[in-house]
């Protein structure tokens, strides 16, 4: 658990921030390494996607800071903060309807970027195939995969999954938790992934947050949380 | 809240006008005329034309000092000039006035002046039946639509251009003309090709030249108020090859108005207006005229309409005053005064109708030629002593 | 009809689509009188769009919607108020710019047909007022009576959210997510409080915290893929391996 | 026949310069939510660009179009830095405060400084008279319109389709927060888009010059076509926008000819009927 | 943050209660600016040299703007098309005038009826419609309306104007006299009898609903609401007032033409409203106060480059006051109070 600011792909110390006036996180901390996976589990409306947005720069910002390898960030537009690598994949996957799936990617890709088009082509075939269709008539999976494609075009350090397995069948989900283990195998990506259905978040995963009413309230190695179901279910379970 | 409306309130009366001082010996002359907006070049002429007139014969005439009190119509908005005519008689004490222009201003304003028995004249509205019968202190040195709008039928007719299509704006004063005009052809014995009214917003004239097109006319007689709409029929005429196939373009003066004419470019060459005035009328009295006014005023914007009448008003209104020299200004005795006065003006001899007030006066038929690389409507014909009946 | 269970509100064979992406096809639910009924399920199962259509807010393709044994599918949202429906949304559906006093008056003036009354001042609307007054104080929100809606704090807020739909005396109370946004304790104190307030009205409600589901619901009904899976009590429910299935994922 | 033709293609001609007019307005409202009544302001900018180049300077007219576009383009972005961004964000009605006084304040600047009367603008002589074409008489100025136009259409919905720029105007126009969240500086986009379609107004106005003629009134007279043709159809949608301006110009010009009485209720009457029917405008997205 | 008086402290529940209850009353009752508004508008008659001309225009604009403010600021419904219900009433009042019905007072409440009659046959037909397709509806509509009156010459005299309006003197006693002194208390009079009928409105439990449609649709129908019935009677009131206004005009002026019902007002009278301030009625008429007034005063001053200083004035009302001046002072007030 020990951290290093300098070496730190993310570093959220004492953050407050909500939508507007209203404030909806308390005082959260937490590191992400280079290389690592962290999930972010909790009930429906605890603040977890407030959490991603914020670090996007997509809220209102109360207090508190957010570091990129070291470089405060919480008072830049959500742009730059994109700039410095982080990558968001929002969770309505809001793909662009009106361009299509490549237009999708193109607009935001970077020159030199990590990841050039063939090889996100490479990572989800399913979008090569359907490459000049609109966004608007993707299925959900496919949208979801190219919301990830285009998140990593900009090349990002630090990848933000917001419930990228909500609503999706269960072989569309192998498909993206393949590809999501695909991405982490070849580089040094950061990710952070909010996830409702913990089961898949945990299994695949180092470390994991527990949010409750916009505060952190456990932080463990994902793997002791999944084996001790009396903990999960206090924390997340259906049930007492 | 209370110190809110206190401060508002104190702010307002600080707005008010500061009433002026008035000299005993003074005549206050109220200037109503269109200064802003589509309409702001009448404002311009006028002004122009006052200025010249104060230049040449001074501000006193018989002893009265002439004070000018200049309000903005607006264009012709009646609510305003009513309004403007109210507060420069009831609170300027306002004795003599030029304009209102716009006929319904004009309208709007005439049972006041007629109560407070303020002569006034008539510098911007054509309608038949406003002088003499909303007011006995209405007199106009402008022109009555009969004037320009019947002699062009007659005209046409012994040219031989006997089928004719008439095109009006749509709105009351063409409605006026589009009667006048139509009436006189028939008595002349031409033949009506068609009849439009184009709408006074949005004009888009490729439909109506079409029209036109399709009714084969000898003749098209044009009746637009000055502005877009005279600008854009005539070089819609051009633009759609109307004028090229021989079609005949008349108007009433206002479609080739010096102040316009330039704007309409090429379109304007050849075509028959029916005016009171032109710059380019031969005589001694005009050209030293045009001269002193663009020596005063530039050449730019050119001298229209707006101007003449101006200085006809002023004419009578100098020369109403210097006979009533040395007495109090006298209101009934300045109309009598002014009904049934003959004098020679630049645009030629003009009458003031001694039982109606209405103007008769030399009406000319034009053709728009260039002169001097300048587009000109250069007088053909005169039509004398034309009644505004 | 039914001889055990008296049914106020039921949907028989509800089918509903957005764009051609069905959402429910043969949806039955059946709510009893007087029962405090629970739905659950994944995000995205259809849970608001089921009050929607319950409330008149959507129409569906087929099938009925009926309120004490009579088809009220084709009736407006305001009918289907008159008739004794009233909910809460999911995001605060509030009177932003008015205050929580002006809120729960205009509420009951609605409610006792005086909404139509435009000459007299509100201020001779003595009976709505008072009972405004005392709903506010059983809310614990006559602190903040007077401030503007937005300017409340949010658990206040969620509270007027509920209180004015309560104003109405609805028989069946739909409440979307009613704890939504509320700390723990703020959202047991509510339902303590709704149990309280409600006495012999019905409620049906959406929610996720399964604390609150299981202590609060003497009915839970489970919605996933389009239909209602489970019809149940709360420990049948909480025992069911299908529930765990669709609540927890794979 | 030739009747019914002429007065389609002059209807269509009409549409054109509608088109460019109004299209810059349609942009900047539906990607910024931003009531810009300042654009017939543009389009008088324009107009006046050109008669000082043509009248003035002497220059040819094909060479005063895209002075015309690159000026007030770059004066579009101008106030939009100064006045605009400080009120993104504000309600319509403030912005529609603000833009109609800023188009009071044009009026009079124009007044100042060219007088109160309608320009001359002397047109090439291969731009005036008639030619016939397919047995048609048309008007050469207002084939050259449509062409013009046409190309104009054609670069721009190609330019939004094909180009990146274009493709981020889109993203941005889609869903201004997640294209930030992604990486666009929207901020800058948008300044972009802005001032393109300040030029295009401008060079609206340089087209219609001739045509429609210019005077200091000019904003006032087309402000309100411009709204009715950029919500028939569709804020934001260059092809609805087109289809709106065409449709509109058509139908006042063929309503005109076949139905001199009520020509000019045409264009309301088909305003009423669409804003009823599709409260969005034609192409306009359903939210 | 409140609005509530903080100082008092609150002693128990009955005493809260008391003082909330009193909340509505405290409402309605008359504050001490309001009375001296009117009181001011009485006593600028007797102020030398005051311009009651205008000022009496200036009322009938602001009772134009109010009806605007019924239907924008309380229910939230914008309108660009306002005139055309101030024409109506304006040319009603003038037809009355013409073909025989000379009595004032009878003709006003005729045409605030005709207007109210559209107004209730419009917002039927518009309820469906909001934001920019609605203003584009109202506007579409005003001017089908101002080309209609402008063209038929033959019934209403098109730009001439309506010819041979008689106003008989008022209750048979006051001529209507060029000074615009009957004018200007029959305005005055009409308009605080107008604003009396907005104002119970604006603080009953209709005008409390308002606000409430106007806040939250979606909650309005869940609360019930006969919202549609609700739409169709505030178009009813406000096109009524503006007939008002429009019929005061006629009446006053004795003349009416097509700028009565032009787009040009229906967008001053928008402007009026929003330079005072919206919902809460004395808005409409601050804002005719200073727009009326700097526009008489500007055109005075500068005749030709006025349209300049209006516009500028517009800038800086919304820069520096972006709700209004009337709230925005409000606010300040009360950020002085509160010091």
């Amino acid at each position: 658990m020990a951290s290093d600011a300098q070496t730190a792909a993310l570093e959220v110390r004492n953050l407050s921030a909500g939508y507007g006036p209203a404030k909806v996180l308390h005082g959260i901390d937490f590191t992400l390494a280079r290389g690592e996976m962290l999930v972010v589990i909790g009930r429906n409306g605890v603040g977890k996607t407030t959490l991603i947005e914020t670090i996007c720069g997509l809220t209102t910002h109360h207090g508190g800071e957010i570091s990129v390898h070291g470089q405060r960030v919480d008072s830049m537009p959500a742009y730059r903060r994109n700039h410095l690598g982080i990558g968001w994949v929002p969770q309505e996957r809001e793909v662009f309807p009106s361009l299509t799936v490549e237009e999708n990617i193109s607009v935001v890709s970077r020159a030199g970027s990590k990841w050039p088009l063939e090889r996100i082509y490479e990572l989800f075939p399913r979008l090569a195939q359907r490459r000049s269709n609109y966004g608007s008539k993707l299925s959900g999976g496919e949208q979801q995969m190219l919301a990830i494609a285009r998140a990593l075009a900009t090349d990002p350090t630090v990848l933000l999954l917001d419930e990228p397995v909500e609503g999706l069948a269960p072989l569309v989900i192998q498909e993206l938790i393949g590809a999501i283990r695909k991405m982490r195998s070849e580089g040094d990506l950061a990710i952070l992934m909010v996830e409702q259905k913990f089961e898949i978040a945990l299994a695949n995963s180092d470390r994991c947050l527990v949010i409750d009413h916009g505060e952190l309230v456990h932080a463990c190695e994902s793997s002791t949380l999944l084996a001790d179901a009396a903990l999960l279910d206090r924390l997340v379970g259906v049930g007492h | 809240m209370k110190r809110v409306l206190l401060a508002s309130i104190a702010a307002c009366v600080a707005m008010l006008p500061a009433g002026s001082l008035r000299a005993q010996e003074s005549i206050k002359v109220g200037v109503l005329v269109s200064y802003s907006g589509m309409t702001s070049l009448g404002g311009q002429q006028t002004d122009a034309a006052i200025k010249l007139f104060q230049s040449k014969y001074g501000d006193a005439p018989g002893g009265h000092k002439i004070e000018l009190i200049r309000r903005d119509t607006t264009g012709p908005n009646p609510e305003v000039a009513k309004r403007l005519v109210q507060e420069a008689v009831t609170r300027d004490k306002v004795q003599i006035l030029l304009g209102p222009d716009f006929t319904p201003n004009t309208l709007a304003a005439a049972p006041i002046v007629t109560e407070a028995k303020v002569p006034t004249f008539v510098i911007g509205a054509a309608t038949t039946g406003i002088i003499g019968e909303k007011s006995p202190y209405l007199t106009r040195t402008f022109f009555a639509t009969p004037q320009l709008c019947k002699p062009l039928a007659p005209y046409a007719v012994k040219n031989n251009w006997k089928n004719v299509f008439v095109m009006v704006a749509d709105f009351a004063p063409g409605h006026d003309c589009e009667k006048i005009f139509i009436d006189a052809l028939k008595e002349a014995g031409g033949t009506l090709a068609g009849n439009l009214r184009i709408p006074t917003r949005n004009p888009e004239f490729s439909a109506y030249t079409q029209r036109i097109k399709d009714a084969k006319p000898d003749a098209v007689f044009i009746f637009m108020p000055l502005g877009e709409l005279s600008l854009g029929s005539l070089r819609a005429m051009s633009d759609s090859g109307l004028k090229a196939a021989g079609v005949k373009i008349m108007g009433t003066g206002d479609i080739t108005d010096e102040s316009y004419v330039d704007a309409v470019g090429d379109a304007a060459l050849d075509v028959i207006t029916t005016g009171m005035y032109s710059t380019q009328h031969n005589s001694a009295m005009n050209k030293e005229f045009v001269a002193e006014y663009t020596k005063l005023n530039g050449a730019s914007p050119r001298m229209g309409w707006g101007a003449i009448a101006a200085w006809d008003a002023l004419r009578l209104v100098y020369d109403g005053l210097e006979a009533q020299k040395g007495a109090k200004f006298d209101p009934d005795k300045f109309m009598a005064f002014v009904r049934g006065r003959t004098f020679e003006s630049p645009r030629g001899p003009i009458t003031i109708d001694k039982g109606n007030g209405d103007i008769v006066q030399n009406v000319y038929i034009r053709r728009t030629e260039k002169v001097n690389g300048v587009l000109q409507n250069v007088e053909i014909e005169t039509l004398a002593n034309q009644s505004f009946k | 009809m039914n001889a055990a269970r008296d049914i106020v509100l039921a949907t028989r064979n509800l089918r509903m689509a957005f764009g051609g992406l069905a959402v429910f096809d043969n949806l039955n639910f059946e709510l009893g009188r007087g029962e405090r009924h629970a739905i659950i399920g994944p995000n995205g199962a259809g849970k608001t769009t089921f009050v929607s259509l319950v409330t008149g807010l959507l129409t569906p393709i087929s099938g009925d919607v009926e309120f004490n044994g009579a088809a009220i599918t084709r009736l407006s949202p305001q009918q289907r108020v008159k008739a004794g429906i009233a909910r809460t949304f999911q995001i605060n559906t509030l009177f932003r710019g008015l205050n929580p006093l002006e809120s729960m008056v205009l509420a009951l003036c609605e409610r006792d047909g005086r909404s139509g009354q435009a000459v007299t001042s509100v201020s001779r609307e003595k009976p709505q007022i008072d009972e405004a007054l005392a709903m506010l104080e059983r809310f614990g929100l006559q602190e903040g009576a007077l401030t503007l809606t937005d300017m409340l704090p949010y658990g206040q807020q969620r509270l007027l959210e509920v209180a004015l739909a309560l104003a109405l005396k609805p028989q069946v109370l739909l409440l979307d997510e009613p704890a939504a946004g509320l700390s723990t304790q703020q959202g047991h104190e509510l339902f303590s409080q709704l149990v309280e307030l409600t006495a012999g009205t019905t409620i049906l409600f959406i929610e996720h915290d399964m604390n609150l589901v299981f202590r609060y619901a003497e009915k839970v009904s489970v919605l996933a893929a389009g239909s209602m899976v489970v019809q149940d009590t709360p420990d049948n429910v909480r025992n069911h391996p299908r529930v765990r299935e669709v609540y927890l994922g794979v | 026949m030739t009747s019914i033709a002429t007065v389609l293609f002059n209807g269509v001609a009409y549409g054109m310069l509608l088109f460019i007019m109004s299209v810059g307005l349609s942009v900047t409202l539906g990607m910024m939510n931003f009531v810009n009544l300042a654009q017939a302001s543009f389009s008088m900018f324009g107009g006046y660009i050109v008669v000082l180049v043509v009248q003035r300077l002497g220059l040819p007219f094909l060479v005063s179009l895209p002075i015309a576009f690159i000026i007030v383009g770059l004066f579009s972005i101008v106030i939009e830095r100064l006045v605009f961004r400080h009120f993104y964000g504000t309600d319509d009605l403030t912005q529609v405060l603000l833009t109609i006084g800023l188009v009071f304040m044009s009026i009079s600047t124009a007044s100042y400084f060219f007088g109160g009367t309608y320009q001359r603008i002397d047109m090439p002589a291969w731009l005036s008279g008639q030619r016939d074409i397919f047995g048609l008489t048309l008007e050469r100025y207002r084939i050259f319109i449509v062409v013009s136009g046409a190309i104009l259409s054609l670069v721009l919905i190609l330019g939004l389709e094909r180009t990146k720029l274009g493709g981020m105007v889109r993203a941005c126009v889609d869903n201004p927060r997640a294209a930030n969240g992604c990486g666009l500086n929207t901020q800058m986009i948008f300044a972009v888009t802005f001032a393109i379609g300040g030029g295009l107004a401008g060079l609206g106005g340089a087209l219609s010059a001739n045509l429609l003629g210019i005077d200091p009134n000019f904003p006032l007279r087309y402000l309100v076509y411009l709204l009715i043709i950029v919500s028939v159809g569709g804020m934001g949608t260059i092809g609805g926008t087109l289809i709106a301006a065409v449709t509109l110009g058509v139908a006042d010009v063929a309503g005109k000819y076949y139905f001199p009485s009520f020509g000019g209720f045409v264009i309301y009457a088909i305003t009423i009927a669409v804003m009823l029917w599709r409260p969005r405008g034609l192409l306009g997205r359903t939210a | 943050m409140t609005t509530l008086d903080t100082s008092a402290p609150a002693t128990g529940k009955e005493a809260a209660r008391a003082k909330f209850a009193g909340y509505f009353v405290g409402l309605s009752r008359w504050k001490i600016g309001e009375v001296l508004f009117w009181l001011a508008l009485v006593g600028a008659y007797f102020v030398p040299d005051m311009n009651i001309i205008l000022l009496g225009h200036i009322l009938i604009w602001g009772l134009f703007a109010m009806s605007l403010d019924l239907l924008l600021g309380y229910r939230g419904i914008p309108s660009l098309g306002h005139a055309g219900f101030f024409g109506i009433g304006a040319y009603a009042a003038g037809f009355l005038g013409k073909y025989g019905w000379t009595e004032p007072i009878s003709g006003l409440l005729f045409a605030m009826a005709i207007a109210g009659a559209v107004g209730l046959v419009t917002g039927r037909f518009v309820q469906r419609v909001h934001g920019v397709a609605l203003l584009m509806v109202t506007l579409s509509l005003n001017l089908i309306l101002y080309d209609a009156v402008h063209r038929a010459t033959d019934v209403t005299g098109g730009d001439d104007g309506l010819q041979g309006i008689v106003i008989d003197p008022v209750l048979g006693l006051f001529r209507f006299d060029i000074f615009g002194k009957t004018a200007y208390w029959y305005a005055l009079i009409v308009t605080f009898l107008l604003f009396l009928v907005a104002r119970a409105l604006v603080k009953s439990p209709f005008g409390l609903s308002l606000l409430g449609a106007r806040e939250n649709t979606r909650r309005m129908i869940m609360l019930g609401a006969p919202i549609e019935r609700d739409v169709s009677f505030v178009f009813a009131i406000s096109a009524a007032l503006a007939g008002a206004a429009g019929a005061l005009l006629t009446q006053t002026t004795q003349f009416v033409a097509p700028s009565a019902l032009s787009f040009d007002r229906s967008a001053d009278v928008l402007v009026i409203l929003i330079i005072g301030g919206t919902a809460r009625l004395y808005g409409a008429f601050i804002g005719a106060i200073i727009f009326l007034f700097m526009r008489d005063w500007l055109a005075a001053l500068s005749p030709v480059y006025w349209y300049f200083w209006i516009g500028l004035l517009l800038v800086i009302v919304v820069s520096f006051f972006r709700r209004g001046v009337l709230p925005t002072l409000e606010t300040l007030l009360q950020r002085l109070r509160a010091r």
